[in-house]
């Protein structure tokens, strides 16, 4: 609430005011806003990059690093790609040249060839990294030790693989769905496609897919596409999976439109707020929660450990090293013990909720 | 009674041109004042003056005897001065109505919208004034040129039925675009107007000036040279009061008209363009200036831009050094060496932003090229020789032309068909809108082409122009070739004997 | 007055280094500042061949596609035509900038429409390159094809020393050969430039060719730093590429700028947005600064004296 | 004028006024030769329904374009109004709950972000291009910073009825675009500025010889289209019952191409709202059409692309325009 009043009243008026002002005022601009003074040589300054704060997902992943930041009384910086690949780099050098090196990152790369590039500007610098989602295959952390502390992940075959059971149970385990695809080229939205063809194969025969598309994570091309399927498909449609949760809200909303919400169930990926909810009201059959907090927390905490040498990190095992995170399946059944427990995050237990080596297909 | 309008002393410069010297000025109402001159003489300077669109730099403007300063056209509207200009200023997005009332919607205005009804009902008013039987509601792209000629008189008119005070309605040019029917009624229009109103009339038509006229003042190099009654003129005073010399064959450098070679430059057979001209075939020897009379609509204008490829015919053959040349696109013209001198200076002849160097090689950049590169040193070395040459009044080479006065400009444009080397240059109105100096020099430099075997055709500014610079003249009317005069020097054809085939 | 007006852009990047500069020295130093323009290239490549169609009064809103298509075509051919698959990367931009330009011209439709539909087929080309996915492109390929852009000479990263080769090409063509004026000319009077003979069309082709070419160059050189190709590579590098041109002073109606002032455009750019990291902006107002920043650099770096109207 | 003669309009060029709604017969016609299903009543609403945002998008971009100039920051004013609805109706985050009064609030919030862009084209002399360039940038800014990284849902289903409810089975969102398209051809039509859009956007110094007020205009018409923005940011924020800084995404190119394939010429003084009607039933209708017509994926860029291109190409009124770029 105040959060809300300082932001809409302080920043924006003044930001816009001035921003006109022209470019003399333009330094000392950035002055006002600064949020801390210039890093001290001795101590770590703790840093999270991701694409863009606008979304759910990547704001609690946000609040993560701050609240661990926050534990130990740490610097902590945000960073944001805007989907930009080149700015997420650049802005991670200048970071590093900030911090003369002295940079625990995580890093949620635009896009994974980004990983590389990445890991080898920290390394160079001498700070820390760790990565989340995306990385090239034969990129691994101990390959750059140590500086390359980990890569963590959630293995979206299983867990859309799950999630499309859940679905296909919301309608009897017969009949057609349709399905919302990412980005066709992220890791992501192919892995989540995967799991749901092996869970329609698994079905055998019973659940048919009536068509594909992708939305390109967006959820106003969505909520288009599942316009244009009711038309085309009609009552055939039994239910729809969404690789992600902000598309299955576009679809929901879409299914709301033309009184089908919670008569033909929904599920997505991402465990964002809104699907939560719509799990609560019956109008999805599940989502899938990675633990956003965990992610942003932990992905700072273990290279916080390295660097302050409490662990010897050439030393772990790779199944430290890579690994999966643990993913929530909230459905119906689930929902209420979720929102009891969202997942308190212990950042002293480094590898508790790790579930495993990450596994490469292809 | 004291004259509604009347100017003082009035002087306007502009970037190495003085516009207006000294000028004054008066009409009452009642009267219909003439204001003649050549082209540049300073008419239209003056009219934007009355206008709002200049401010004068000296002198003062009264309107019925008290000084008043006109800010805008607006101003000078609700002032009670309205102006048809010379250059159509009827928006074609718009209707009718809509231009009629460009800027003055208040009165349609209901509960802020406008009453469309109410403002077509009033336009047709306007409408009738000008006997244009179109529904106001007509959008203006869709008139033929005359009508919207009409359209902006009507415009002008409007101003009449909504100020309470006599009016001053300013008319320039107004019939160059208009057929002889629409012009008397026009004058029909004038005659009844000026009960109420005075009425300022512009044309190069001396014979219309003297019709519906009751005084008339003729100027020349910025000044008023002459007061007169149009009752005590006649076409050919005025004329000579106009031009201001006798000598007329000095002017034009007669004594420098080179006699044409027999070689053909250009043979046009039969050529035709779909409503506009036809059938037309001509000669055009080297060494020759071949002047193209005709009023507008005559075709001489579409004619001369398909002779440099910026239009395309539907029938006929050109032929050139015994090959038939087909000429669609200006690309092909430049090619076979022909330029164009347009009309359009700031649009087609020259471009303002760039340097001077840069306009004058802009045809023939690969002669100025090695390995690629332009060469700078061989740029300018050959854009000093031609500002030596021609005279050309600029700092360096490297100033942009938009800075350049109007006669300058197009001497740039001349040098730049003189560097790329053509055969054929089309000059189309090559002296509008520049001082009596640069004229001069303008036909000093076409005599001096001719010696070198250039052909020129030329569409000119004034008949007289056409006259005195020609050698051969053809006479257009309704898209035909009319009559055909030989013009060698010391022989030249009078004005009225052209006029007749033209009108 | 004409010099002063010519050196703003360059001022306004001066005193934005210094700025940042000031407020944190480390800013001030040589591998600093090495990073700095070394992570503009690829930007500043997109823009170059952009800077030649926006001077020529159009625009290309292709240049995103076309560069991420140029990757995936990288990545697909490397392993097989070694090589040769940069020529064949890099022509694939040149073709997609013909299509563009043919569009335009052929059926004379704005080259704003014009190529932001070629940019969906560009896009559709890509994914059939790539088969949808993002390609890796393995890391012995890179050493043995692509080290001219990912390595490292005189101490100087390469990515610089294509930058710099291409912003001599481009200059050159730009500012000392016929082609290079007649884009100018055909942005400051297009008429005119027709009615002088020359041939505006084929002028207006090879524009947009090159700006396929240059788009593709970058989207090759993205692909080298990145090690992979996919159908998305250079998603949101449009806008600001456009402003880096923009930026830079050359006039979004044509007829004004120079290769060299989008460079400096770009070096705006990246500079205005390291330093908000640099100076701990917050997130949440960077780009609200950075928006704001871009019209008051245009405000001041642009020359008004050859724009009439100004829409 | 050099050249005088200027003949009156031949009939093909008469046709090309009708050529985008002929386009849009032919898509329709090609679509339901596919599937049956295209031409139903539930159809056409699901399709009106989709185009109500875009319509109202639509509207205020055809003034801007008209005037020749463009408006890039669509997709940053629908996020700040978005969100200003979101936090001002009942929600998760503020704890505020001014209902319906939330939602002129934030049309005024649009209105005003077009304000500024509208002040800094003319005050600063800057091309709309990059005026409207660097608010749409600040406009995602304010939105995400306004929310300060967190996410607000709409619990007030008095608001989400804007989107939801249906009024004589049809819904909302639909009256809600007819009534926008009716104010927009109103004040086009009927108004001072709406005439003058056409004045400048044809022949600006002739405008002002006029005496209109040309920066007043200009600056009017980027608030009137940022009013427009605003509405389909609150059209928005009903629809997926939250606000967040990206829920505009992609709403910026469609937008124009809408508007450029309705007829209306980029080169401004020529076209319409109502052609921008059609434009945005053209693109919805292809988008539509393509999944109905189960078109692989990943060529319907290509395919709209092409068609986009043909639409156009159609639709121009070349003979207009001397110089195209």
């Amino acid at each position: 609430m105040s959060k809300f009043d300082w932001q809409k009243s302080g920043v924006s008026r003044r930001a816009l005011l001035k921003g006109v002002a022209g470019l003399g005022a333009a330094g000392a601009l950035g002055l006002p806003f600064a949020r801390q003074a210039r890093a001290e040589e001795t101590t770590w300054t703790l840093a999270n990059s991701m694409r863009s704060l606008a979304n759910p997902y990547h704001a609690a992943f946000a609040k993560g690093g701050e609240e661990f930041a926050k534990s130990i009384g740490a610097k902590y910086e945000q960073l944001v790609t805007e989907g930009n690949s080149q700015k997420g780099m650049s802005d991670i050098r200048a970071l590093l040249q900030r911090t003369g090196g002295k940079l625990i990152l995580n890093v949620d790369p635009n896009d994974s060839p980004d990983a590389r590039v990445i890991v080898e500007v920290v390394q160079k610098a001498g700070g820390y990294v760790v990565t989340q989602w995306n990385k090239p295959d034969d990129l691994h952390p101990w390959d750059h030790n140590p500086s390359y502390v980990a890569h963590m992940s959630f293995d979206g075959v299983p867990a859309a693989k799950t999630i499309a059971e859940a679905l296909f149970k919301s309608f009897g385990g017969e009949g057609g769905i349709v399905a919302i695809g990412g980005i066709l080229s992220n890791v992501p939205a192919i892995e989540r496609k995967l799991g749901l063809d092996q869970a329609i194969e698994a079905s055998g025969g019973k659940v048919k897919l009536l068509d594909f598309q992708p939305a390109d994570w967006n959820e106003q091309k969505a909520f288009e596409i599942m316009q244009a399927w009711i038309t085309r498909f009609g009552d055939e449609i039994k239910g729809v999976f969404a690789a992600n949760d902000g598309m299955g809200v576009g679809a929901l909303e879409a299914l709301r439109q033309n009184g089908l919400a919670g008569k033909v169930q929904v599920v997505g990926l991402d465990g964002i707020e809104a699907a939560v909810a719509a799990v609560e009201a019956g109008e999805f059959a599940g989502t899938v929660a990675w633990d956003p907090m965990w992610t942003g927390g932990m992905g700072l905490a273990i290279p916080y450990a390295v660097a302050t040498g409490k662990i010897d990190i050439a030393k772990e095992p790779k199944e430290h090293r890579e690994f999966y995170g643990t993913a929530i399946i909230v459905t119906k059944d689930t929902v209420a013990g979720y929102r009891a427990n969202p997942g308190k995050v212990d950042f002293n237990d480094l590898w508790g909720k790790a579930t495993g080596q990450i596994q490469y297909r292809s | 009674m004291l004259p509604a309008l009347e100017m003082k002393g009035i002087s306007k410069s502009f970037p190495g041109v003085k516009a207006l010297d000294g000028v004054s000025f008066s009409a009452a109402t009642g009267e219909v004042v003439g204001l003649i001159g050549e082209n540049g003489a300073g008419k239209s300077t003056l009219l934007k003056i009355l206008n709002g669109v200049y401010k004068p730099d000296a002198g003062s403007i009264a309107i019925d005897g008290r000084n008043v300063e006109i800010r805008s056209a607006r101003d000078a509207f609700n002032k009670g001065i309205a102006m048809v200009f010379q250059e159509q200023s009827v928006i074609s997005s718009l209707t009718i109505a809509e231009n009629i009332f460009l800027g003055r919607e208040e009165e349609f205005l209901r509960f802020g919208l406008i009453s469309k009804a109410r403002m077509n009902e009033a336009a047709a008013q306007e409408l009738e004034k000008v006997r244009l039987k179109i529904h106001p509601g007509t959008l203006a792209a869709d008139l033929t040129f005359s009508d919207r000629q009409m359209v902006e008189i009507a415009k002008a008119l409007s101003l009449d039925s909504r100020i309470k005070r006599d009016v001053t309605i300013l008319l320039d040019e107004p019939t160059s675009v208009l057929e002889k029917k629409e012009v008397a009624m026009l004058f029909d229009i004038v005659r009844e107007l000026k009960q109420r109103a005075s009425i300022v009339f512009i044309s190069h038509r001396l014979d219309e000036v003297l019709e519906i006229c009751d005084r008339i003042y003729i100027m020349r190099d910025g000044r008023v040279v002459h007061e007169t009654p149009a009752a005590n003129a006649d076409v050919h005073t005025l004329h000579q009061q106009m031009v201001g010399r006798q000598l007329q064959h000095e002017y034009y450098r007669e004594e420098k008209q080179a006699q044409p070679s027999p070689t053909i430059a250009l043979k046009v057979d039969k050529l035709s363009k779909a409503g506009v001209f036809h059938d037309v075939s001509f000669d055009l020897h080297e060494g020759e200036v071949l002047g193209i009379a005709g009023v507008i609509g005559s075709g001489r204008e579409a004619l001369a831009r398909c002779l440099a490829g910026y239009e395309k015919v539907d029938g006929g053959t050109l032929h050139m050094g015994g090959d038939v040349v087909r000429l669609a696109t200006a690309h092909d013209a430049v090619g076979r060496g022909i330029g164009f001198v347009p009309s359009e200076r700031k649009v087609e002849g020259l471009i303002t932003p760039f340097t001077v160097a840069e306009n004058m090689t802009l045809a023939c950049l690969s002669k100025f090229t090695s390995g690629g590169i332009i060469s700078g040193a061989k740029e300018s070395t050959i854009a000093k020789d031609w500002i030596a040459k021609l005279g050309i009044k600029t700092p360096s080479t490297k100033t942009m032309v938009v800075s350049l006065s109007g006669g300058n400009q197009q001497k740039v444009v001349l040098a730049k068909w003189r560097i790329a080397g053509v055969k054929i240059l089309i000059l189309d109105h090559p002296t509008r809108g520049i001082d009596v100096g640069a004229k001069e020099d303008v036909y000093s430099l076409v005599r001096e082409m001719t010696a070198q075997g250039l052909a020129v055709i030329l569409l000119g500014d004034t008949l007289d122009e056409v006259i005195g610079l020609s050698s051969r003249i053809l006479v257009m009317k309704d898209g035909v070739v009319n009559a055909s005069f030989n013009a060698p020097a010391g022989g030249k054809p009078a004005q009225l004997e052209i006029i007749q085939h033209m009108m | 007055m004409e010099h002063i007006r010519t050196m703003l852009p360059p001022a306004v990047l001066v005193g934005m280094v210094l700025i940042v500069g000031l407020y944190d020295p480390t800013f001030f130093s040589l591998s600093n500042f090495e990073t700095v323009i070394s992570d503009t290239m690829s930007l500043f490549l997109m823009a170059t061949g952009l800077t030649l169609v926006i001077m020529m009064g159009g625009i290309d809103l292709s240049v995103q596609a076309v560069a991420s298509m140029a990757s995936c075509i990288l990545a697909v051919y490397l392993p097989e035509l070694g090589f040769l698959a940069i020529p064949l990367a890099v022509l694939g931009g040149t073709i997609a900038g013909f299509l563009s330009g043919f569009v335009s011209i052929a059926l004379r439709i704005p080259s704003f429409i014009a190529t932001l539909a070629a940019g969906g087929l560009v896009t559709s080309a890509a994914y059939w390159f790539s088969d949808t996915r993002s390609v890796d492109i393995a890391e012995d390929l890179t050493g043995r094809y692509l080290n001219w852009s990912v390595g490292t000479t005189a101490g100087i990263s390469n990515d610089i020393w294509v930058g710099a080769v291409f912003l001599l090409i481009l200059g050159v063509l730009l500012g000392a050969t016929p082609f290079g004026r007649y884009v100018r000319a055909v942005g400051a009077q297009e008429r005119a430039v027709i009615a002088s003979g020359i041939n505006v069309n084929r002028v207006k082709i090879a524009t947009f060719m090159l700006s396929g070419t240059m788009a593709a160059v970058a989207g090759v050189m993205m692909a080298a730093r990145l090690g992979s190709g996919s159908p998305t590579l250079a998603n949101e590098f449009l806008l600001p590429a456009i402003a880096a041109v923009i930026v830079g002073g050359t006039a979004i109606t044509g007829g004004v700028g120079s290769i060299w002032r989008t460079l400096v455009g770009a070096l705006i750019i990246q500079v205005v947005r390291i330093g908000m990291t640099f100076m701990g902006v917050s997130v949440f107002i960077q780009q609200i600064i950075f928006g704001f920043i871009l019209v008051a650099a245009v405000a001041v770096t642009m020359d008004r004296k050859k724009i009439l109207v100004i829409k | 004028m050099a050249l005088a003669v200027r003949t009156s309009k031949a009939g093909f060029a008469k046709w090309r006024a009708w050529a985008p709604l002929a386009v849009l017969a032919g898509l329709c016609i090609l679509v339901s030769l596919f599937n049956s299903n295209f031409l139903t009543v539930s159809n056409s609403l699901r399709l009106l329904n989709t185009a109500a945002i875009p319509l109202v998008l639509s509207m205020g971009a055809t003034f801007i374009i008209l005037m020749g100039s463009i408006d890039l920051s669509v997709e940053g004013v629908i996020a700040v109004t978005a969100v200003t609805v979101s936090l001002l109706v009942a929600n998760d985050l503020t704890g505020y709950d001014y209902g319906l009064w939330a939602v002129p609030v934030a049309i005024i919030a649009g209105g005003l972000l077009g304000l500024l862009n509208g002040v800094l084209h003319v005050r600063l002399k800057t091309p709309s291009f990059m005026t409207t360039l660097g608010v749409g940038f600040a406009g995602v800014g304010i939105a995400t910073a306004m929310l300060g990284g967190q996410t607000v849902r709409i619990s007030d289903q008095t608001f989400r009825a804007l989107s939801l409810g249906r009024v004589g089975g049809v819904p909302m969102a639909i009256w809600i675009a007819l009534a926008a398209v009716i104010v927009a051809y109103v004040i086009q039509e009927r108004t001072r500025i709406g005439r003058w859009v056409y004045a400048i956007g044809t022949d600006e110094t002739t405008a002002r010889q006029a005496g209109i007020p040309i920066e007043r205009t200009r600056i009017l018409i980027f608030s009137l289209a940022g009013l427009f923005y605003g509405l389909g940011g609150v059209l928005s924020a009903a629809q997926f019952g939250q606000g967040h800084a990206l829920i505009s995404q992609g709403r910026l190119f469609t937008t124009v191409t809408a508007v450029v394939v309705g007829g209306t010429s980029l080169s401004g003084g020529v076209g319409s709202v109502l052609n921008s009607v059609v434009g945005v039933l053209i693109v919805v209708v292809l988008a539509n059409g393509m999944v109905l017509m189960g078109v692989e994926p990943y060529i319907q860029q290509g395919v709209q692309g092409l068609l986009i291109i043909v639409a156009v190409a159609l639709s121009l009124d070349r003979s207009r325009l001397d110089v195209v770029k």
